[in-house]
Order: C-alpha cells, then sequence, then structure tokens
C-alpha cells in the first residue's frame, strides 16, 4: 500500500527517507558485489523489476470483484532473496510514483520501508519457516506472499498512525483506524497477492 | 501508461528536465513552508495551471492520473475525522477538521507539483536527470532495462491475454484466475530467456558490463532553468511571506 | 452449410484507445466452406479484421453478422462465437502458456465447461489432426518453432470451430514447413472447415485461395475469387501490390504462344510444370 | 581490403550446455566486400554460426579465424572482433534495451571508448544510413516493428563494421519493407562492408547473394558462387532445398529456345523482364 505523494509532514517524509537511504545503499553495495561474480543478473534484475512493475499495474481479478495490485517483491524475494529487493523494490517504487502516480517522491523513503524491505524479509522469513515446519511447497509460498503483503500494509499503517495521532487515543487508536479501513481492500489483495504467487510459481516449477 | 503517453505528447517534451523538477520542487518544498489554506490552495492552483495551461496536458488525462491518489486522500482524511468516544460510538472529530484540511491541501500541492513534472517529461529525461544527480550506476541500469522492458512485457501480457480470451480464457473469475496465473507463470519464465538475449545482444555490441548511452542534449537548458527559478523563486516567496 | 454467409462485416469501423484507425467501413463477407485469403500489407488491418471476425475486438460503428445476425456481446454469445470461430494468432510464444502440450491444447475445450472424458477425446483428436500425437506429453519449450505453430493450431481445432481464423501462418516457417502446413489446412477444408487465412504474400494467397479479400490502410477494397481479383491490376495496385508471378508469366507465355491462354497456373511451380510437359519439337528454336 | 578471407570457420564444432550439437565441423570462408548468403532450413544451425563470427559462442572443437589468425578470445580481442564484426539478431524486443532510439543506438560507440562528439556524430549517420534521423528523440515503443529493426541495425552500423551478420533480416517484413532493407544492404555493401544474412528463402539467396553458404543439421554442406550452388541439385537437396525458380524457369525456357542459354536472370522478376524484352514475332505460335 502506498502512501501518495505529499502526505507524511515534512520531518516524517525527511525521516524516513533518511532511514530508507542507507538499508538502499547496502542494497545496492551488496548487490554490485554479487554482480561482480554474476554479471549476468544485471539483465536479470532489470527485467525482474519490469515484471514486478507490470503485475503491480495490471487489472487483475478479485475474488472480491474490485481490481488489485499486488506488489510482487514477494515472489521476488523468494526467487532473489530479501537483500536483492532492496534496490529492486525501490526501482519499482520510483517506476509506480513517476508512471502511476501511485506513491510519490517525498514519500519513496517511507514506501521503501515498507514495501521494499519490511514486506520482502517478512515473505523470506515466513517462507523459510514454513518451509521448516514442513508445510507443502504451495501452502508455504502463499503464507510467504500473504504475509509479506500484511506485513507491508500494517508497517504502512503504523507510519501513518505516527505522523497523525489521533487527539483522543494518540498513536494506538490511530493505527487501528488505518489498520482497520484498510483492511478493506488489502486484505482481499494480500489474498490476492498470495495465490498469484502460488500460481506463478507453481508454473515456473513446471517449465 | 496514462503519464508516460502523456509526457511524450506534452508541449514541454524537450525543456530541460532539470529545469521542471526544479519548479516540481520548489512547489513542494512551499507547500511544506506555507501554513493557510489558502495559501495552499493557491499553490496547488498554481501547480495545475502552469501544467494544463502552460504545457496543455488534457485536463481528462490530468484527472484520470489525479483520481487514485485522491481517493487515498479522501478514505485517509475520512478516517482521521473519525474518532471514537470513550464510550464505543464514533463521531466527528471536529476540532481537528483545520489541521486535517491543511494536510489535505499540502498534499494536494505536493502531488500537483509531482504531476506537473511527470505528465511534461518523458522518463528517459527522468533518469537523465538522475544521472546527473549521481545516482549509483546500478540503479540507473536497472532503471533504463526495466522502462524499456516494460513496454515489452505489457505488449506481450497483453497479446496472451487476448489469446487466451480468444479460447474462452476469460468466461468467469474461476478461468480467470487459472488463465492469469498461467500466463504469469509463463512471462516469469520469460524473465530469464528475455535477460539471457538481452544479455548476448548487449554482449555482441562490446558490452563491458555497464549500460552506458549518449545523454540527451536541451539545446535550452540555462534558459529553462532559469526561468523555472525565476517561478519556483515566487512560489517560494509567497509562502515564506506568509510567515513574516 | 447454408447460403447464407457464415460470417459477415458490415461497414465496420474500428477506432483504436490511441485514437488511431484500424478499419474504416470495412465490409467483408466469408461463404462457408471455402478457402479465404486475407491480403494486405503490414499494417493494412488484417489482424483487426481476425479480431473482429472472433469478437476479439468490436466495432465502432458497423455490424459484424453471424449466420446473417448480428453477433451477441454479452457472455454468452462471446462464448458461442468464440467456439466456432477459432483464431490462431501469429506468434507460438504469445498464445502456448501451459508446461505441455497436451495441457495447452486442453486450455480452450475446459474453458468450453466439457467433461474431463470429452476433453481428452478432442485433445487426441486435435493432435493427430496436426500431426503432433506423439508429443502429447512433451514439454512444449523443447519443441522447434513449427511445431509450437502446430500445437496453437491444435488447441483451436480442439474446440471444434466451424470456421478457423489463422493470423500470417506462414511466417517464419521454411519451405518444407509451410509445404506441412497446407496439407494439414487442405485437409481441414477437406472436412468443411471454412478457414480464413491473413497474408502479405500475393503469390501464396493465389496459389492457395478460392477468394481473395484485398485490404489496405484499414480499408477492404475488394473481394472475390482469386483469379477475378488477381486479374484486376488497379486494385492490386491499390494494395501495393503486384500482380501474382504464375499470373503475369503464364500471359506472357501464352503471348509467346508457348502455353494456352486458358489454363491459369496459379503458381510458378505449376508453370514450370506446364513447360516441362511440352514437347520441345513444338517450338522453333530462336535464332542467336 | 587483402585476398586473406576476413573471417572463417575452420571445422567448428560447437555442443550446447544441454549436451545437443549446434555445429559439426563446419567450415565457412566469407571472402570481404560480397554479400554472403547462409542458407539453410529451421534448425539448421545458422544463428549458431554467426554468433561464432561475432565470438559470442566459443567452438566447443575447431578454429574461427579473424584476418588469417585465430579469434582471440580474452576481454580486448573479443571487444575488437565485435567491432569489426556487427551480428543483428533476427527479433528487436529482444536486443533494445534503451529507452530512446539515440540512446540504443549510442551503447556500441560508447562501448568502443569513443568520445561524446563522435559518439554523437556516429549516432546520427548511422540513424541516417538506415533513415530513421527523424525518429532519434522517439522512445522505442512508439516504434513499429519494421522500424525497431532499422533501429538494431543503425545501432551495429554506429560501431562501423567491416562485417555485418543479419539474423533473417526478411523475417516478418512485408514486401516494401523488404525491397527497403535490401536497398539499405546494398548501401552498405556498396561502401565495402562485407554482408552476411541468414536466411531459409532460396529465391531470395539466389536473387540477392554473390555467394551462397548452404547448411544442413548444423553441417556447413556447401559454399560457392550463388549460380554455382544453385545449379548442384544434389547438394540443394540434401539441404532441405529445391532449385531457385528463376533457374528452372530460366532452364525450361532455353530448352525451348525462348529465353538465351547464356543468361542466367537471379530472380523470376528477371525472368518475366526477360518474355517481356523478346518481340512476340520471333515465335511461331503455338497450334491448338
Amino acid at each position: 500500500m502506498h502512501i501518495m505523494e505529499g502526505f507524511l509532514p515534512p520531518a516524517h517524509a525527511l525521516g524516513w527517507t533518511v532511514v530508507a537511504v542507507p538499508i538502499l545503499a547496502c542494497g545496492v553495495r551488496a548487490l554490485e558485489r554479487n554482480l561482480r561474480t554474476h554479471p549476468e543478473r544485471r539483465m536479470l534484475l532489470g527485467v525482474a523489476a519490469a515484471f514486478a512493475f507490470l503485475l503491480s499495474a495490471l487489472k487483475l481479478p478479485s475474488v472480491t470483484g474490485s481490481c488489485s495490485h499486488p506488489t510482487g517483491v514477494g515472489l521476488g524475494a523468494l526467487l532473489f532473496g530479501p537483500s536483492a529487493m532492496v534496490p529492486v523494490g525501490f526501482v519499482v517504487l520510483l517506476f509506480q510514483a513517476l508512471l502511476l502516480a501511485h506513491g510519490g517522491i517525498t514519500t519513496l523513503g517511507a514506501n521503501v520501508v515498507s514495501m521494499a524491505v519490511v514486506g520482502p524479509v517478512v515473505s523470506y522469513g515466513a517462507f523459510r519457516a514454513a518451509a521448516a515446519a514442513g508445510l507443502s511447497r504451495t501452502t508455504a509460498v502463499f503464507v510467504a506472499a500473504f504475509l509479506g503483503d500484511l506485513a507491508t500494509y500494517v508497517t504502512t499503517s503504523a507510519q501513518l498512525a505516527w505522523a497523525f495521532p489521533d487527539a483522543a487515543g494518540g498513536f494506538t487508536t490511530s493505527f487501528l483506524k488505518f489498520a482497520g479501513i484498510f483492511a478493506l481492500t488489502q486484505v482481499p489483495i494480500a489474498a490476492s497477492e498470495g495465490l498469484l504467487t502460488v500460481l506463478v510459481v507453481n508454473a515456473m516449477a513446471r517449465f | 501508461m496514462r503519464i508516460d503517453s502523456a509526457a511524450y505528447a506534452s508541449r514541454w517534451r524537450d525543456v530541460a528536465p532539470a529545469a521542471k523538477a526544479q519548479f516540481a520542487l520548489a512547489g513542494a518544498l512551499a507547500a511544506w513552508i506555507a501554513q493557510g489554506h489558502a495559501m495552499l490552495a493557491c499553490i496547488a492552483a498554481a501547480q495545475v495551471a502552469v501544467t494544463l495551461l502552460g504545457a496543455r496536458v488534457s485536463p481528462r488525462t490530468y484527472l484520470a492520473t489525479a483520481m487514485p491518489p485522491l481517493g487515498f486522500l479522501l478514505v485517509s482524511c475520512l478516517n482521521m475525522l473519525a474518532a471514537p468516544a470513550a464510550d464505543g460510538t464514533w463521531h466527528w472529530a471536529s476540532a481537528s477538521l483545520p489541521a486535517i484540511a491543511r494536510t489535505a491541501l499540502r498534499s494536494a500541492a505536493v502531488l500537483a507539483s509531482l504531476l506537473g513534472l511527470v505528465l511534461t517529461t518523458p522518463l528517459p529525461h527522468l533518469l537523465a536527470l538522475l544521472r546527473d544527480l549521481h545516482v549509483p550506476e546500478l540503479l540507473l541500469d536497472l532503471m533504463a532495462l526495466c522502462y524499456r522492458t516494460v513496454f515489452v512485457l505489457r505488449q506481450a501480457w497483453d497479446e496472451g491475454v487476448t489469446a487466451q480470451s480468444a479460447r474462452l480464457g476469460y468466461g468467469d473469475w474461476r478461468r480467470a484466475w487459472r488463465s492469469t496465473g498461467l500466463l504469469a507463470g509463463q512471462m516469469a519464465v520469460q524473465v530469464w530467456e528475455r535477460a539471457g538475449a538481452l544479455q548476448a545482444a548487449a554482449a555482441a555490441r562490446a558490452d563491458d558490463g555497464r549500460l552506458r548511452f549518449l545523454p540527451t542534449a536541451f539545446p535550452h537548458a540555462r534558459r529553462d532553468q532559469a526561468m523555472a527559478l525565476a517561478a519556483g523563486a515566487v512560489l517560494l516567496a509567497l509562502a515564506i511571506g506568509e510567515h513574516l | 452449410m447454408t447460403a447464407v454467409p457464415q460470417l459477415e462485416l458490415r461497414a465496420v469501423e474500428h477506432l483504436f484507445a490511441d485514437g488511431s484507425a484500424g478499419l474504416r467501413g470495412c465490409s467483408l463477407v466469408l461463404a462457408p466452406g471455402r478457402r479465404h485469403a486475407l491480403l494486405g500489407a503490414n499494417g493494412a488491418g488484417k489482424t483487426t479484421v481476425l479480431q473482429h471476425l472472433n469478437g476479439l475486438l468490436r466495432p465502432t460503428a458497423g455490424q459484424v453478422l453471424r449466420g446473417g445476425r448480428p453477433v451477441d456481446y454479452g457472455r454468452a454469445g462471446l462464448a458461442a462465437l468464440r467456439r466456432e470461430v477459432g483464431l490462431v494468432f501469429q506468434n507460438p510464444d504469445r498464445q502456448l502458456f501451459a508446461a505441455l502440450v497436451e495441457e495447452d491444447v486442453s486450455f480452450g475445450p475446459i474453458n468450453l465447461g466439457l467433461d474431463a472424458a470429452t476433453v481428452r477425446a478432442r485433445v487426441k483428436a486435435a493432435l493427430e489432426a496436426v500431426g503432433m500425437e506423439g508429443h502429447a506429453r512433451h514439454p512444449l519449450h523443447h519443441l522447434s518453432f513449427g511445431q509450437k505453430k502446430r500445437v496453437c493450431i491444435a488447441g483451436v481445432l480442439a474446440m471444434e470451430p466451424d470456421v478457423l481464423l489463422l493470423d500470417e501462418p506462414m511466417a517464419g516457417l521454411d519451405a518444407p514447413m509451410q509445404a506441412e502446413l497446407v496439407r494439414l489446412i487442405e485437409r481441414l477444408v477437406a472436412r468443411g472447415v471454412t478457414v480464413l487465412l491473413s497474408t502479405h504474400d500475393i503469390d501464396f494467397a493465389y496459389a492457395w485461395a478460392d477468394d481473395i479479400h484485398l485490404m489496405a490502410a484499414g480499408r477492404c477494397i475488394g473481394s472475390g475469387p482469386a483469379p477475378a481479383i488477381a486479374s484486376q491490376a488497379d486494385v492490386l495496385h491499390a494494395a501495393g501490390q503486384r500482380q501474382p508471378l504464375a499470373l503475369a508469366l503464364h500471359a506472357s507465355l501464352a503471348a509467346h504462344g508457348l502455353l494456352q491462354a486458358d489454363a491459369t497456373p496459379r503458381s510458378v511451380e505449376a508453370v514450370l510444370d506446364g513447360l516441362r510437359a511440352l514437347p520441345t519439337s513444338h517450338i522453333r528454336r530462336m535464332s542467336r
């Protein structure tokens, strides 16, 4: 879930940017090291970023009849590892801001933290945990993508609640309000994302 | 990809991207500095007017592009206005209305600044600007590849959906999901094939591991930037003047 | 089969979303059971016509008629149209989705809601029709281009259409593969399937088709039996086409008295066969 | 230009990673400044040969020679080879990766280490050579298939190669676009560029090429001047090719005394022109 351009107060926008920049720098550094041994991965990640962007721009059929926007970073984290997803996720988020007006430049830092860092890490961790628990691949992939999406949306809700605490109830009330209202769209989206990721991984496994 | 088409069709397409970025930045800064509702509305209106009247972006395109973020804004603001009372009932927190209105207007002004930039500037020009700003080469490489490939994959996706429709693949939502899954899986496999083909094509042109291209030249860059600085300074002066 | 045209475009206009005109008042009648060639340069609108005939695109103005009645663009109407009118696209890699050959061929029949046994029978029959029954369980990405093309056709045949539309089927095939595909299409025509294929090769269209439909710049500028169309130099010129070589050669050779004027060979090979059948003694050697 | 062959494959074997044989003892010599056609059915190994000539693939056994010396597969050697030998792939969407036309064309020259002014001049000249100078700042996704194809060629021309390798350049182009591309290639040949193009169309190869190199099943089964290759029925048969129609027609017409035996028209159109140039009075009308 993207926080729109300009919505965060200046201090928060700058703060999240300051948080995101070193994480991005580390991701870039790590990927550069990786590319030295696997130079062909540069093209691969560029094309993969395009695929993730495309999935996010498509109108996918959803159970509720509305359209959903999966992020595709859960899938990417499973395929390429969470650290590679920081630069790739950054590129996807920047393109979403510049080509679709989803999210924005001032909110890019906050969105990178929720969607290119927290989401992939949770997806990857959930997949590892599910696989270690002996769940089937299908279940593990679904759980990973679903939880990655949910974690993203919970993080975004927390970011919004921190920036805009409720006058009476403070952070907690505000967080519950944001999480509650966006659950209407984000829970079906997380389910769609999980389902699509399962379908993609199963299809890929057969090739 | 409405924004991409609008940017290439824009009258200001060949204006130096640095100039347009400076004006957008000035709009965003002014919106951050300004306090009053009227001033914020003025900044938003100025950005919209410049985009629609100056760059002649079609109002339809503008509206269609602005709708999704404005939807987010509406939901979020209504959400902030609704407040639970101690007894569990909900009421409108009218006391916080001015603060929420300021947030909404500020968002609208910054959004209008961004739209003014992206609706008039083809993305390759923005990437050239990022290169000038010393964004790491790896990110620029990924962006260049991503941009080109998005359109190739999108065409492939559209053709795939058309071919599946011809075989009744989208009759109901169960079939639609099955077809979408098959197509996404097939295209995920293509990601590897296409990357391999591009790698070979780059190697055939003496690729040395970096994707470098000729920077696009903007003949009136100085003039464009001077005008953008002047216009941006007016916005900033208005916003700062409010505090004096 | 009746005298009512199986499929018909009536003054169809099509504007694309970007505002460009795809079709400009195109009218076209497909008589049943015949070989139809849709001939035109790249960008003339051939694919757009095919997509209208299959209901993938809707006319901006004008009508598409099936069996004399306007096409119903509701869900059921479209399903019925697409079951009866199969469309094979140009690029196999854009229309094959499954991992195995038989899975892909079963896509259409499953979407028709048929039971598993019927689907299985249809897949088997379709793969036999295209000569790929030995590859049913092979992975698609191990097949050659020509084999993939045949799987695409099988995927549409498995829906048992009455009309088969083929978009540039010969593109990318070498001569033996083209000959093989022509034989396959002949078998379908013999079964009563109406075939419409698009091509930009007038020599091929003239050699193969019963009827030729000419397109240029989104307009349908001429339709008729292949010999009649091929002899209209002005209409061909308007479509950016020259006369078929076989026709030009035959006319020239007939003018020189070498071949009979009333025979009309459809291909250069046929002209050559005609020449080879001639006893050389019929002709006085030309003096050097 | 010297008498030393510009490029040569000497008994090149190539095994792919999956163990299948791409080339089996293929030998091939490219004489400088000539038009070469690499003729073979789909899957015969044409692309594999082209990729060896440009250093993208390395022989499993055998040698690739440039100017008589074995290719150096070190970084500098490969860069030198690729500067001199440009390769244009078949599918534009799998080789163009920049956003704008001029950016993509500049990729090769920048990799050569040229300064910005030279790169700009080269890009301009290359785009003019392919007739795309008006599209320099257009995004690639706004171009048609034929235009993208020309940008691919410009991207290689901008490196000013001595040898241009084109993989199935005519695929997907209609007749006017093919004629346009042939004219473009002619201009390059006139400048002294050696051109090798792969094709599965013997009529095209015979009409266009000085030299034809025949391939079948990974083997290079024949090389020589186009007329010499085209008259060897057994070699053509082994490659799954028939005789060029123009040659067959001409032979037949010469046997009937209608055309001179020593003229060898390269295309059916040329035969037709020959026939039209004949006064009809030279021939006795055939009795009906």
